[in-house]
């Protein structure tokens, strides 16, 4: 957008709210924050339902037979290390480095992909051994919550994927600086979610 | 004239509510707690919305624009004096609403047996589609939508439903409570006149909802004796294969009282509903009601 | 396998001659307005002006129409239940079976609040608040169609439910078990469930953006104190939104998973526990009403504002007020099951946090109140609408707080006495506050006054028609009449009955009045041109701008000191080109793949769902790679434009 | 465009000028992040494992860990912070926490609560917890 007004008469003190429209970079994060927001909140609900559930095993399974710590401990390895990659992706896409940024972008979506297979592994297993989610209403809740990340990053990878195709067609257009930008801030986001995740069902679920 | 014709239908039927079988004609100590709890949060507030509705007409009515007389001040928009008024007004009536809720809540807890001395009847309500199964597990007999209850003596009611959720209501008794399936909800009401009073359901529970009424009968304790011994006397025996049978969806069924119960019957209703998935697969394939 | 999974011809009710009825009214309207506009050849306009349209102003409109045209369903719905229920007593039946008035009230409830007021109010905030706060467009316009276009797709698809196969028969709240799978089995849930979850989507992506565009656009020197309170409450039902309705998607999420894959969050087996629907679902529900209601609160503040031709009193407070309720809205909704067996504690505390919502509600009402003490009150439309708003909503919010009491609530809940108390709130508060900025700003967006007459009609006889229609609901609620009755046993309530259904009757006749104000305002309309852009003396920005504002809103952003004032800009070069977004037609593509998706779904035919995701997926993809997202307005038409359509010039 | 100091993006990892320097300052902020997340995530894992601790109170340590954890994500990765650049940010932040809180607590809280008062005789609530 482009504004055309005299800032001069504008004190300076009060220029984050009354400067006028925010220049475009800064409306898009903020936007995609607040979508992130209300990811949070929808995690939050499936949260909730999954602590409430969380003993209404049905004569089933509970988590203490279920889940394997090392396989989480892998799981988290992954998703923090890509956390990390992302951080410098976008420092290579800030100062507009194309080696780095494919790189950075490379080793996320890689860590991203080990994430996603051992999760299904896991999930994979449990199914075949009759502990799905139609098993009892915990396993319906612990699927849904795990699975809703685990939709997410899928998500993600293929943002991932669809932003590299542009980099290498745009360069870096204003366009996509922005989108990577929202990119890296879901992906971090989605780690906070984990980070939950593991502690309230892998981690709290052992020891019930 | 057709107005005319209506007010006066409305002052009529207003007449007609006060002896109509509502909760504004409480018969026992519950639904008269309730209503005075009902009447007094009521004046509370009407005490400060009645001058509300009265001032938002007077003074649209003096400033309007062709209102000579009116004094026109424009730069009115700022007084801290009336802001205090107009923020501490609507928080003191909250304040005493707020206790009467707060104190109301506790006293009238559904859960909270009844003060009395005599010895409660213990009655268990099961809601079926779409109608009521009443047993009473001291006196080893059921009913079905029909209650009779002794007067003067608390009721102790313990209610879970057979699938569905719906609301167990005698307005003029009292206080509703949900019945929900797995579950046990509790209540205690009271009748203190005799009398025949309106059960329903008050929370929809499909098809059959509309005809899901029950008579209480409140009678004297003797009375309630000799109902007792009437029905032990005939109708049929209820365990887990005629309950079975009438657990399936019929509606308006005229009531009936079986002459005994198998003991444990109300756990059994429960724990079928946490069980459903039992070893005989899933229960929702047999149990689905008939698509139509 | 069926290719067409769970449809088939038996699926129409070709038996049912009401419904019958109904859907080929529906279609030959349908047939009539395509093949007008087929014959007039407005097709190319109508796609390049408003289907593919990013305008906020056109988006606005749209869903103000389409709010419109779901008020056919839904007041058709009501009538048809009023008129059941003055006949259905003793052993009549009434002329609608279980079956079908089961699906009546279920649709009238989810149709009046997700497809009726939801997009109305969306609507006006669409039109109203870029203008307000002096900004050309919203924070991201192609999102904006995409919102309202996935609104109408749920529309679309709630109303293909009344000709193939069924809506649901649970109540606007489908609680489990009922609305599972095992008492529910047929399609009716499934179409509740999607409907909502795809306008939904719409909807949160709608809060999201005007989030943002209130936070981080706005007209230079336009200050948080400095902004409209209608901006204020858009922000607040934007931030509910933003939190609320992601519960909603995850709690019927959990419903889907539960009737499509054999999942167990609410089943009665399985361990399930039906109660977390009643909780999640309210947790969403609650705020929902104060998303419909705050807005029109905003309305309610610039009208009495305008015609009591002062500014508003204690704007202060009522920021304030304004902002409690966003936050309490979240701390009270356990009130809608205090019957459900909690505990006295718990009970008690919701119970009391509710009450204390009547506080900020009040000083709303106290300031509006003063606003027009001393002030020179003008009685148009608008106002009218105010002024009966200010003694309905109150009686209406007095029964709330009433029902906040729990032993009251104990006696009343899920009674007709219930039922009038958010008809109060919402007609009264929301209905009332709607009708207000409609005729509000009518001659804003299109140029032209609403004739004053009929408005006025209109107004008296919606007014009397709510009093008789819904006050002998609370008289009914305290004898003991229950919700959702199909028919029942007591006489004593059928003249009260009788009464409410006349007052419909009366209300239909206010329905009329608008139409016909619509129809004779079109024809009159030379005569009630608003030349100046400001036909009412009002203050905030969008009244100094040319009526209807091009669509860049202002050439010149103004700026905005102490009091608003626009930057005068009279030489041509003083003008610099702006860039606009370009039109885009991803809303109707999106919007499309969501009908076919959703409807696949609904009936199982799993390899047309498929079709439909990909087909979305590429959607998203070709816009992400589309190039051209603006255009350029030129200086010289810029300067051009404000030269044949002078505004009024701030003070 | 109009860009003031005043609003930052979220996410925005805004260095010192210098490009040099502000390549080395974000790897670094990013590095640190990374050090104390896997240290506390190394804790947790330790914290539910170990029999050392007070049993009853580990869920409290894991989730005073889990929030530190967001902590450290928010500042070191999403470079939230608490500059007057920041408070739209963290403004919509808290929201969306209290709003999680709310959420999340309210609906534990009347949960628990229905579930206790509704729970069927003991007998047969053993019955159900023990399969
Ligand atoms: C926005 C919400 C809304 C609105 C406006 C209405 C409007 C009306 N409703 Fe209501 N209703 C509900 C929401 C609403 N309703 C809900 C949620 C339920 C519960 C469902 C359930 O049980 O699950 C319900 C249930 C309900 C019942 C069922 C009661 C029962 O359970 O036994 C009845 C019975 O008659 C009823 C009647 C009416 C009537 C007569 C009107 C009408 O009189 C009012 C007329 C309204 C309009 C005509 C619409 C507004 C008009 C416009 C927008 C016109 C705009 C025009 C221009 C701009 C030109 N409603
Ligand atoms: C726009 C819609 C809207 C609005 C604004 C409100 C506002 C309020 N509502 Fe209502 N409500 C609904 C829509 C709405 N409601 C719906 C749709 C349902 C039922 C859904 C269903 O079951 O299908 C419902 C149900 C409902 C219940 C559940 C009842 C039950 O199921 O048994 C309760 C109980 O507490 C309640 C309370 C309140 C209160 C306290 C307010 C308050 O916000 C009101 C505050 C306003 C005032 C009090 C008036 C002005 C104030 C003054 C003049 C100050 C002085 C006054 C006092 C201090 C008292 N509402
Ligand atoms: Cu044991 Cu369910
Ligand atoms: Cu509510």
């Amino acid at each position: 957008m482009n504004i055309a007004v005299a800032l001069s008469d504008v004190p300076p003190e009060l220029a984050a709210s009354e400067a006028g429209p925010a220049p475009k970079r800064v409306v898009v994060a903020y936007g995609f924050w607040i979508f992130l927001l209300s990811d949070i909140v929808m995690f939050a609900t499936l949260f909730a339902a999954y602590a409430v559930l969380a003993r209404a095993t049905d004569g089933g399974p509970n988590g203490v037979q279920l889940f394997s710590q090392t396989s989480v401990a892998v799981e988290t390895a992954c998703l923090l290390a890509s956390s990390y990659t992302c951080g410098l992706m976008s420092l290579a896409v800030k100062s507009r480095r194309h080696l780095g940024t494919y790189f950075g972008a490379f080793v996320t979506f890689a860590l991203g992909l080990a994430f996603l297979a051992l999760e299904l592994r896991e999930f994979a297993d449990m199914i075949v051994r009759g502990d799905g989610p139609q098993r009892s209403a915990f396993l319906s809740a612990f699927f849904t919550l795990v699975g809703c990340h685990g939709l997410h990053v899928t998500a993600g990878l293929v943002w991932l994927v669809v932003m590299m195709v542009q980099v290498v067609l745009r360069g870096f257009h204003p366009t996509v600086q922005r989108r990577l930008a929202c990119f890296s801030l879901f992906w971090h986001a989605l780690d906070i979610v984990w980070v939950w995740l593991f502690t309230v069902v892998y981690l709290m679920g052992v020891r019930a | 004239m057709r107005r005319g014709l209506f007010a006066a239908l409305l002052i009529g039927a207003a007449a007609l509510a006060g002896c109509s079988e509502g909760v504004l004609d409480p018969k026992g100590p519950i639904a008269a707690a309730d209503r005075e709890i009902l009447f007094n949060s009521l004046a509370i507030m009407l005490a400060i919305v009645v001058p509300t509705i009265l001032a938002t007409i007077g003074v649209a009515y003096w400033f309007r624009s062709s209102n000579r007389y009116a004094r026109y001040r424009p730069d009115f928009t700022y007084s801290g004096r009336l802001e205090l008024l107009v923020w501490s007004i609507p928080a003191m009536t909250v304040l005493l609403v707020g206790g009467v809720a707060w104190i109301g809540a506790h006293d009238l807890d559904p859960r909270k047996p009844i003060d009395s001395n005599v010895d409660p009847v213990r009655v268990q309500v099961v809601s079926l589609d779409w109608k009521w199964l009443f047993i009473y597990p001291d006196q080893g007999i059921a009913s079905v939508n029909h209650l009779t209850v002794p007067v003067g003596t608390p009721v102790s009611f313990e209610l879970t439903s057979s699938g569905v959720m719906n609301s167990f209501f005698v307005p003029q008794l009292g206080s509703q409570i949900y019945t929900m399936a797995g579950m046990v909800t509790r209540l205690h009401l009271q009748a203190d006149h005799e009398g025949t009073y309106r059960g329903l359901s008050a929370n929809y529970s499909g098809e059959g909802f509309a005809d899901m009424r029950f008579t209480v009968d409140a009678v004297p304790p003797e009375a309630f004796a000799q109902w007792i011994d009437g029905a032990r006397g005939a109708g049929p025996m209820l365990d887990a294969g005629t309950y079975a049978a009438l657990a399936k969806p019929s509606s308006a069924v005229a009531p009936f009282t079986y002459r005994s119960v198998a003991p444990d019957l109300f756990n059994g209703i429960l724990g079928s509903a946490m069980h459903m998935h039992g070893s005989a697969g899933h229960a929702h394939s047999t149990a689905q009601r008939a698509e139509k | 396998m069926n290719l067409l999974g769970k449809l088939s011809w038996d699926a129409i009710p070709l038996d049912q001659p009401i419904i019958m009825g109904a859907t080929a009214f529906m279609v030959l309207v349908i047939v009539a307005v395509l093949s007008f506009i087929t014959f007039k050849g407005y097709w190319a306009p109508l796609w390049r002006d408003w289907i593919t349209s990013v305008d906020h102003k056109r988006i606005g409109v749209m869903y103000i129409l389409l709010a419109l045209v779901m008020l056919l369903r839904g007041f058709s719905d009501a009538i048809m239940m009023r008129a059941q229920q003055a006949v259905a007593v003793g052993g009549a039946q009434g002329y609608l079976p279980p079956e079908h008035f089961d699906q009546i009230f279920s649709a009238h409830g989810t149709i009046m609040i997700f497809f009726m007021a939801m997009p109305f109010v969306i609507g006006v905030i669409n039109v109203v608040v870029p203008l307000q706060l002096g900004v050309r467009d919203v924070a991201f316009p192609t999102l904006n169609s995409v919102s309202f276009w996935l609104t109408a797709s749920g529309a679309l698809l709630i109303n293909i439910s009344l000709a193939v196969g069924e809506f649901a028969k649970t109540g606007w709240v489908a609680y489990p078990p009922l609305s599972e799978l095992q008492f529910s089995p047929g399609v009716g849930v499934d179409y509740y469930l999607w409907s909502l979850q795809i306008s939904g989507i719409g909807t949160l992506l709608s809060g999201i953006n005007f989030v943002t565009t209130i936070l981080k656009l706005r007209a230079p020197g336009m200050g948080y104190m400095r902004m409209p309170v209608f901006c204020w409450t858009a922000l607040a039902t934007s931030l509910l939104i933003v939190a609320a309705f992601p519960v909603l998607t995850a709690t019927f999420a959990m419903l889907l998973l539960d009737r499509y894959l054999g999942f167990h969050f609410f089943s009665v087996d399985g361990g399930g526990n039906a109660m977390m629907y009643v909780n999640l679902f309210w947790v969403w529900g609650h705020p929902e009403v104060y998303i419909l209601v705050l807005p029109a609160f905003g309305i309610y503040s610039e009208v009495v504002a305008t015609f009591s031709g002062k500014p508003l009193f204690g704007y202060r407070s009522m920021v304030a007020a304004t902002m409690a309720i966003c936050v309490l809205s979240f701390l009270v909704w356990l009130h809608h099951f205090f019957t459900m067996g909690g505990s006295a504690d718990v009970n008690g505390f919701f119970g009391v946090m509710t009450m204390i919502i009547a506080v900020p509600t009040g000083v709303k009402v106290f300031n509006w109140l003063f606003t027009m003490y001393g002030g020179r009150v003008r009685f148009t439309v608008p106002m009218l609408w105010s002024i009966g708003f200010m003694i309905t909503f109150v009686v209406g919010g007095m029964t709330g707080v009433l029902m906040a009491v729990p032993p009251a609530d104990f006696q009343v809940h899920n009674s007709l006495f219930l039922v009038a108390h958010f008809h109060n709130t919402i007609i009264g508060g929301v209905v009332f506050g709607l009708m207000a900025g409609y005729n509000y700003w009518f001659p804003k967006v299109f140029g032209f006054r609403l004739d004053e007459r009929w408005g006025k009609a209109s107004f008296w006889c919606w007014f009397t028609g709510f009093y008789l229609a819904f006050m002998p609901l609370y008289a009914v609620g305290l004898m003991g009449m229950t919700r959702r009755l199909q028919h029942y046993d007591n006489p004593a309530w059928q003249p009260w009955l009788m009464v409410a259904a006349l007052g419909a009757v009366v209300i239909l006749a206010g329905v009329a009045c608008q139409a016909i104000q619509l129809v004779v305002s079109v024809r009159a309309r030379r005569q009630l041109r608003d030349t100046t852009g400001n036909p009412w003396g009002g203050r905030t920005l969008e009244w100094f701008t040319p009526s209807p504002p091009p669509a860049w809103n202002f050439a010149v952003l103004p700026s905005v000191g102490r009091f608003a004032r626009r930057t005068p800009a009279k030489e041509t070069q003083d003008y610099k080109a702006i860039e606009m977004p370009n039109n885009s037609p991803i809303g109707v593509i999106t919007a499309f793949f969501a009908v076919v998706t959703g409807f696949a779904l609904i009936w199982h035919i799993w390899w047309m769902a498929g079709l439909g995701l990909l087909g979305a997926f590429v959607t998203l993809l070709a816009f992400a790679f589309r190039r051209q997202e603006e255009i350029e307005v030129p200086a010289v038409e810029l300067a051009r434009f404000d030269r044949a359509h002078p505004a009024e010039v701030m003070p | 465009m109009t860009d003031t100091a005043f609003d930052r993006p979220p996410g925005d990892p805004s260095m010192p000028a210098e490009s040099e320097e502000r390549e080395s300052a974000g790897v670094l902020v990013y590095t640190i992040g990374l050090l104390l997340a896997v240290g506390l995530t190394a804790t947790s894992f330790w914290v539910a494992n170990t029999g050392l601790l007070w049993g009853p109170g580990v869920p409290l340590g894991l989730v005073v860990l889990a929030v530190a954890q967001m902590g450290i994500h928010l500042v070191f990765f999403l470079h939230i912070t608490t500059g007057p650049d920041n408070t739209n940010n963290v403004l919509a932040l808290a929201f969306g926490i209290l709003t999680v809180i709310l959420v999340v607590v309210g609906s534990l809280w009347i949960m628990a609560d229905l579930n206790h008062n509704m729970m069927p005789r003991p007998e047969l609530m053993n019955l159900h917890m023990q399969h």
